[in-house]
């Protein structure tokens, strides 16, 4: 039986995967692929540590942030193509309408 | 009846916003008039006892005020001089509601400050005054108002945030129960009596003491004002209405000098004492460095502040002495040279008036409005100083009192006294003697309500300068008072 | 095994319900009806929301403290209060939005169901007593959030909302994250049980075997570790939703770039619920978790400087409102630092009073405004001589935001100044009194110019004042006056040191 | 069974790609446009499609997760108490909410 | 040999068999297929290659992989190449969680090759897995026809997944299990669920066919507007390969609805009195109902006619799912009301006294009176999904200059 250990740093692998993305990648849906890698590896960790605490709450727990991703899914998924339907692209660079 | 002088003025601003215009004068006057008035009745009954109320209960902020002794002074001729300048706002400025209002709401703030004996309410007033002298100068200030005004406003909040943490920090350290200066009873639930200590029972312990003073002294530096917080000060003159009246109003606002006095001196003796030398070189510098700036000034405007600058600086000198006499020549300059920079301010208004600028370079003056040159050269010689004027009376007994403490530092400031004398000298010489340039529109004298403008000042200032007893009535025994509680720090702190 | 009910208890939870209802019926009805309808609809549901958490009615839940689904949600005093904020929040952009919606092109049911569920997520977080249900509520605010700064047709709207939606997202995944792994270090969801099991890992001595022994060993090495993660990783997200620097990049775009009423909402109760969320974890389960104060500071810091920079050199009032929301969330943010029983109220006084001030700020924005992009600090002046009573409201409200006596915005800067001083923060409040000076000079400015006549043509919108709006505003100004001169109003009710021992989970 | 699969699936396709004939023509290789040439090129360049496909797609999200959430509860539903009736149907009627609105709002008419 | 080696080569072993049969099968189905048609139109069908044509496959199969195999210059050609595979991958796969007997049946071994407690769900992951390969290899060709032909299918194959899904919620209430063996197990003493079930099981089986692709739903090989849909640009094996796996996942699905409503591999038990043990012949039963319904298959592609895109959509949408959803409530409620009430001094099971089955025949009337009422007053809700209803527009009225706020 693998340790919790080894899901938690696989896990940790996966967000820092996901942070990365999300920090370099420029065209929108890979940002938010990032962003669904991050909560995939939140995810993981929640069943490792409910294994390892040995109940179930945080495996509802990871129903619930499935669910999540699932709503936000939807709500980026029409955001990123109600961008895209008015300018061709979705690469964030190009959103310079707004200058900080 | 004191909480009645305090917001009187408050009521009236507000009721001058309502009134019909042609009411608007009338209501201003008067409730100057009845401020004033209740000012001399306090004043006559002999100052009031402190009054204490809970105001924020969980955080130790309470309503206390008291007029008495050096506050009430300042008190009533706060409300003397915010009458004059509100007489002459009348009469002066067109339509001058709104002038009226805020200098009413201005004249809460200040009493507010005279009276207030709580540490966080005083701030609170310290703050509430600035806001109407903010609208003055962006209402009707002069083209490059903003620039005055953000400076004005940066150097006075810089000062009195980190005031406020000080504050914070007094209550904090010190372990007071409230920020009251002095403790008071309060009648609990269950009728049994709980004394809540203030925060002159407690003694902040060193070094914590200095920093915390440190804070305070930004503050009232910047409201002194003290070298090199000063940058303020002129073109805050310089950009205010013409008509001297909102700088009467800045003038009464130095309330630097009466701050360190009613605060800093019982809450921070050590760090007073050991700051001292420092803080006298640095007072007596301001004078004389004002004085000297003042001398090449060619506005008159600019010149008054650099003067009244230069006056501050007599009055930190007395104050940091530390010194009985130099403190209560320091607080009757306080006191009364807001007559004669104020009136002066006036007297430059009605200059600008008659002649369309405020250069101290246009000659001859004197040849068609004598009245004016005279009562001018009569308030100069007030705020030089000379003997039998109320000046005189502060300045030497500022001297005498930091001669004991520091002769060489006392010296230099002495020096500013001859200082003074040249440049107002000058410059009134400049302005109303000198050839008349051809040309020049006439100039009419003085008359009716500009006589008393200027002359009930200068009888004021004269009155005090002959017959000090009443003044000094008031002002020593406070002195003495503060002094036992610094000292009383002091040994329960060695 | 056997399925135990939670004790289920809806009486907790009628506020939200309340606000869920107008959120239901504004998706449902406003096919049938007009949006104006709709609208007025949720404000009553919102009214009616306020008064059942307080006394007032007989079924008010204040100073009940009532539990539900085993301590997922508490309405105790705290909740009460910052539920009590909010609502005031969500009303004021109600009216807002009814005068300047339809100039907004947002003036369909939708707007008022995504603002109604946005609403019923902040108060979800007000109100939960367990990390699932604040994650929750924070997800339905912040998704409702998303769509709000979409929903209007226009680059710009849409624009900030991918920004918010992109940034946000990635604080919601780190929040997550960090939630896995409080959860992995407690083994609990539960605040109280987060906060007991903190105890135990910071002193292991008072471990009780009994209690699943076998697992804290098995966790025990990286226990510490994994708790101080989690504990930062959750501050790392919570500083996405409270734009605390360095994660406040999305806050000015989309502030400026959504529709002005939207800002209000965005910039007022969501930022409100946030920091009820962040008082609940930190001040409340995470109180004695160590390293995330020191954390936190810097953070603070940053923000302050930021902010207040950032904010000294716009152009544009809309935007410099953004900024300020930032430098606001670092004064807001100190309370934080303190004990509960310091900050708690502290942080209280200073939502409400942050809300009123911003909100009447927004709201003149959105009134007076030309199109979305908002207003220009050079079109406000002489703003005095067109729309006095607006001016001098605004003028209010920027003296309180800047920290001015005799208006409320000055005594929750003292209070949060004294919280942070009083935790040993002095350099901190230090920081934070210089940069408002910064903070008050960028205010004086439009402030200042208001009552500048000048004699160029108004270029803001003539027909602004429209009754609504006035009525936000006269709320917002007598709110910030009445709490100025009278803080004891507010504060009282949250000073009673009880209630934030409960916050802490001691209680339980 | 994966691996089994798989293999058959790359086997077919390699062996096909082996033995079958090369005889490539530009009219061979070309898209299928009823004979014209295409407009565009080639993969993800400007292929745009009605948004209705888009809808679709949230939607399916959007409900499937119910019924994911749906098949733990049938699951377990025996064993729940008669409470879980109850919980189901809040769940049902507020997806329900939902599922007028989209229906009203016209996602489910196609044009 | 270690064990675990052991059951791993068995496992791939079964593997391989499942395939290859399912392989052959899926040959000599299209033969079939051809046969029956040919049948239905009056026509001989193919009958050349060999006896009876038997050889026929064997032809195909040779012919496409000898067939060129045409990469469209503007395919993107992994994905082009992978998209088959996927679709044939996890169809074949989908099958292999069938038990097709009881354990230990196939020669000592069990005959599955694998069997999760959450069975169902893995089945319906796999079979919903198809749509990727169909959308990417729409996607992947580059060309107009197939994109659309990819979206179409995908958004039909989703939309019906729905139905699918909930349709078997109300068994999974009845079973308490998502495991097919117990769900089998469950059926053998209480009763096929097509008795307490058939609202759900028509449901189903339209949904199944929608999923498969087949008619009347073969929307995405609909020449008449679509060429062929994603199979456009497809040619040789690759579209060998689809075939396969449309016809494999017909398997599957036959496989499930036997499965789920018919008793899986048990035979009715009834015919015990006859020839004992009969009920129970491993995968002869299993086979024989699987036969039954692939003829279904193609009984119904033959004889109803293909419908419009927008009315197939606006049916798995405004009829499928909430008739679904209204099964699940039902059986739901009945579960919590009826099996709970006190009745004479107990719940009604206890009242009965048998097994909780006896509680279900008045759900099983009240389903199959819906399913009645479905089938003959179709009329009622077919303008539900046969006309289009008047759509509000989404923009709000923006007023003209200066109005006071409207809407």
């Amino acid at each position: 039986m693998v340790g919790t250990g080894a899901y938690v740093a696989l896990s940790g692998v996966l967000f820092a995967l996901g942070m990365i993305g999300v920090l370099t990648r420029r065209t929108a849906i890979m940002v938010f692929l990032s962003v669904e890698l991050m909560l995939n590896a939140a995810n993981l960790a929640l069943v490792a540590f409910a294994r390892a605490w040995g109940d179930l709450v945080g495996q509802t727990a990871v129903f619930i942030v499935m669910t999540l991703a699932a709503a936000e899914v939807a709500i980026g998924l029409a955001i990123i193509v109600a961008i895209f339907r008015k300018r061709e692209t979705t690469n964030v660079d190009d959103l310079a309408q707004l200058k900080g | 009846m004191m909480h009645f002088m305090i917001f009187l003025p408050l009521l009236a601003a507000l009721l001058v916003m309502v009134v019909p215009n042609k009411w608007r004068e009338e209501v201003a006057i008067g409730s100057t008039l009845l401020t004033l008035g209740l000012g001399l009745a306090i004043w006559l009954s002999g100052g009031t006892g402190a009054y204490v109320r809970d105001w924020v209960a969980p955080l130790g902020i309470t309503y206390s005020v008291q007029l008495n002794g050096v506050s009430l002074i300042f008190a009533v001729i706060t409300a003397f001089m915010t009458f004059i300048a509100a007489l002459y706002a009348v009469k002066r400025i067109p339509n001058p509601g709104t002038m009226l209002g805020l200098i009413l709401a201005m004249e809460t703030g200040l009493l507010g400050i005279f009276a207030s004996r709580d540490l966080v309410l005083f701030y609170v007033f310290f703050e509430w005054a600035l806001i109407p002298a903010l609208m003055m100068l962006a209402i009707y200030g002069g083209p490059s108002r903003m620039k005055a005004l953000v400076k004005f406003a940066a150097f006075t909040l810089f000062g009195s945030l980190l005031m406020l943490l000080s504050i914070i920090g007094v209550k904090y350290y010190s372990g007071a129960d409230t920020f009251a200066l002095y403790g008071f009873d309060v009648r609990l639930a269950d009728g049994t009596l709980r004394h809540l200590s203030g925060l002159t029972e407690r003694v902040v312990p060193q070094p914590v003491q200095n920093w915390l003073f440190l804070g305070f002294l930004l503050a009232m530096a910047v409201k002194l004002p003290l070298w090199p917080l000063h940058a303020w000060l002129p073109d805050f003159h310089e950009q205010n209405h013409p008509s001297g009246v909102p700088d009467v109003m800045g003038t009464l606002y130095k309330v630097g000098g009466y701050g360190l006095f009613i605060f800093a001196m019982p809450l921070f003796p050590n760090a007073m004492h050991d700051f001292r030398p420092v803080l006298m070189g640095l007072a007596a510098f301001t004078a004389l460095y004002a004085a000297w700036i003042a001398f090449s000034q060619q506005n008159w405007k600019r010149l008054l502040a650099y003067a009244g600058l230069s006056h501050m600086g007599f009055v930190a000198l007395g104050i940091f002495s530390l010194n009985e006499t130099a403190i209560i020549g320091a607080m009757y300059l306080l006191a009364f040279q807001n007559l004669y920079t104020g009136a002066l301010f006036l007297s430059v208004g009605m200059l600008q008036e008659r002649i369309g600028s405020v250069d101290t370079r246009v000659g001859g003056v004197m040849t068609q409005a004598g009245a004016m040159g005279g009562l001018t050269m009569a308030l100069w010689f007030a705020s030089i100083a000379v003997p039998g004027l109320a000046g005189f009376i502060g300045e030497f007994s500022v001297l005498l009192g930091a001669y004991q403490v520091q002769p060489w530092i006392t010296a230099v400031a002495a020096l500013t006294v001859i200082a003074a004398a040249a440049y107002a000298l000058t410059a009134f010489q400049t302005t109303f003697w000198q050839a008349r340039p051809l040309g020049a529109v006439a100039t009419r004298d003085l008359h009716g309500l500009e006589w008393f403008v200027l002359g009930l000042p200068l009888a004021l200032a004269i009155f005090f300068g002959v017959y000090t007893l009443p003044a000094l009535n008031l002002i020593q025994p406070a002195v003495q008072n503060v002094l036992g509680l610094a000292a009383r720090a002091l040994g329960g702190n060695p | 095994m056997t399925y135990t009910l939670p004790d289920v208890n809806f009486l907790p939870l009628m506020p939200i319900l309340f606000v869920l209802l107008g959120a239901i019926v504004s998706t449902v009805g406003g096919f049938n009806t007009s949006r104006r309808n709709v609208t007025w609809f949720n404000i009553a549901m919102l009214v009616l929301a306020g008064l059942s958490m307080t006394s007032l009615l007989g079924f008010g839940l204040w100073n009940r403290d009532l539990s539900a689904f085993n301590g997922g949600v508490r309405a105790d005093n705290v909740a009460l209060m910052i539920g009590g904020v909010i609502v005031l929040g969500s009303i004021m952009s109600l009216l807002v939005s009814l005068d300047t919606a339809w100039r907004a092109r947002v003036s369909f049911p939708e707007f008022d169901a995504m603002l109604m569920y946005a609403i019923t997520g902040c108060l979800l977080i007000a109100f939960s007593g367990d990390l699932i249900v604040m994650l929750i509520g924070l997800e339905i605010m912040s998704l409702a959030g998303y769509v709000l700064a979409t929903l209007q047709d226009s680059r710009r709207s849409e624009e900030s909302g991918l920004k918010y939606f992109l940034l946000g997202s990635a604080g919601s995944a780190i929040l997550i994250y960090g939630i896995a792994f409080l959860y992995g270090a407690t083994g609990s969801f539960n605040y109280a049980g987060i906060a007991g099991r903190v105890a135990e890992v910071l002193n292991p001595a008072t471990v009780n075997a009994a209690a699943d022994a076998a697992t804290t060993v098995a966790l025990a090495p990286n226990n510490m570790g994994i708790l101080v993660a989690g504990a930062l990783l959750i501050l790392a997200g919570f500083s996405f939703k409270v734009a605390l620097a360095p994660f406040h990049q999305w806050t000015p775009d989309v502030y400026s770039g959504a529709p002005t009423s939207i800002s209000l909402f965005l910039s007022t109760v969501v930022k409100v619920a946030a920091f009820a969320g962040m008082l609940r974890v930190f001040s409340g389960a995470l109180v004695d978790a160590p390293a995330w104060h020191s954390v936190l500071q810097w953070l603070i810091a940053a923000t302050l400087i930021i902010g207040n920079m950032a904010a000294y050199f716009q152009t544009n009032f809309k935007r410099l409102m953004a900024y300020s929301a930032i430098a606001h969330t670092g004064f807001l943010a100190m309370c934080l630092l303190a004990q509960p029983s310091a900050g708690g109220p502290a942080l209280v006084y200073y939502l409400l009073t942050y809300t009123l001030m911003s909100g009447v700020a927004f709201a003149i924005i959105a009134a007076l405004q030309r199109n979305e992009s908002g207003l220009s600090i050079g079109d406000m002046r002489g703003l005095f001589y067109r729309h006095p009573a607006y001016a001098v409201a605004l003028a209010i409200c920027l003296a309180s935001l800047a920290g001015l006596p005799p208006f409320a915005g000055f005594f929750g800067k003292y209070l949060a100044f004294q919280a942070a001083f009083q935790n040993g923060y002095q350099w901190l409040t230090v920081l934070a009194a210089i940069t408002s000076v910064i903070s008050l000079v960028y205010y004086l400015r439009p402030a200042m110019l208001m009552f500048m006549p000048d004699r160029t043509p108004a270029r803001e919108y003539a027909h602004g004042q429209r009754p609504p709006t006035n009525a936000t505003v006269l709320l917002g100004v007598l709110g910030v006056i009445l709490l100025g001169l009278i803080p004891s109003l507010w504060y009282n009710f949250a000073a009673n040191p009880g209630i934030w021992r409960l916050l802490a989970g001691i209680g339980q | 069974m994966l691996v089994a699969s798989l293999g058959i699936g790359i086997i077919a396709v390699i062996a096909s790609a082996l033995l079958g004939p090369k005889k490539g023509t530009r009219a061979k290789l070309m898209p299928y446009e009823s004979g014209n040439d295409p407009e565009h090129g080639g993969v993800g360049t400007g292929q745009r499609f009605p948004v209705h496909f888009y809808l679709v797609a949230m939607l399916f999200i959007v409900f499937d997760i119910e019924t994911a959430f749906f098949y733990p509860l049938a699951a377990a539903y025996q064993k729940l108490p008669q409470f879980a009736f109850f919980e189901a149907l809040t769940f049902v009627i507020l997806l329900l909410v939902g599922y007028y609105y989209i229906l009203k709002k016209g996602v489910l008419e196609w044009r | 040999m270690p064990d675990w080696l052991a059951a791993g080569l068995i496992t791939l072993l079964k593997a391989v068999l499942v395939i290859l049969g399912l392989l052959t099968g899926f040959a000599y189905m299209t033969l079939v297929e051809r046969k029956l048609l040919g049948r239905f139109q009056m026509r001989p069908g193919p009958n050349r290659v060999g006896p009876f044509a038997l050889l026929q496959p064997v032809a195909d199969a040779i012919k496409s992989i000898f067939k060129e195999d045409i990469n469209v210059t503007m395919a993107d050609k992994l994905v082009y190449t992978i998209a088959p595979i996927i679709s044939v991958t996890f169809a074949l796969l989908a099958f292999g969680g069938i038990p097709a007997g009881p354990a230990g049946s196939l020669f000592g071994e069990n005959p599955w090759v694998y069997n999760l407690d959450a069975g169902i769900l893995i089945l319906l992951a796999m079979t919903s897995m198809g749509i990727y390969g169909i959308f990417l290899g729409g996607w992947a060709s580059g060309s107009k026809y197939p994109l659309l032909g990819g979206l179409r299918s995908s958004a039909q194959m989703i939309s019906y997944e729905l139905g699918m899904g909930m349709s078997l919620l109300g068994v999974l209430m009845m079973v308490g299990s998502t495991r097919m063996t117990d769900i089998v197990q469950y059926q053998a003493v209480n009763g096929w669920f097509i008795f307490f079930q058939a609202f759900a099981f028509i449901l189903f089986l339209i949904s199944a066919f929608a999923e498969t692709n087949r008619a009347p739903f073969d929307l995405p090989e609909a020449e008449q507007e679509l060429v062929a849909g994603f199979l456009t640009e497809y040619s040789a094996i690759k579209w060998a390969l689809y075939q396969m796996a449309e016809y494999i996942s017909m398997f599957t699905a036959s496989a499930f609805m036997t499965t789920m409503f018919f008793g899986g591999w048990k035979g009715p038990v009834f015919l015990e009195g006859f020839i004992p043990g009969i009920s129970d012949w491993p995968l002869v039963w299993f086979i024989a109902k699987m036969a039954f319904f692939i003829f279904f298959f193609i009984w119904v592609k033959a004889s109803i006619l293909r419908i419009r895109y927008d009315q197939l959509m606006r049916f798995g949408w405004k009829v499928m799912l909430p008739f679904a959803l209204f099964n699940t409530m039902l059986v739901a409620a009945y579960i919590a009301f009826v099996g709970r009430t006190e009745w004479k001094g107990g719940t009604v099971y206890e009242r009965f006294g048998l097994n909780q089955s006896l509680g279900w025949w008045a759900l099983g009337l009240i389903s199959l009176g819906l399913a009645a009422f479905m089938i003959v007053r179709s009329d009622v809700f077919r303008p539900w999904f046969n006309k289009t209803a008047p759509v509000r527009s989404r923009t709000p009225q923006v007023p003209q200059t200066g109005r006071a706020g409207g809407d």
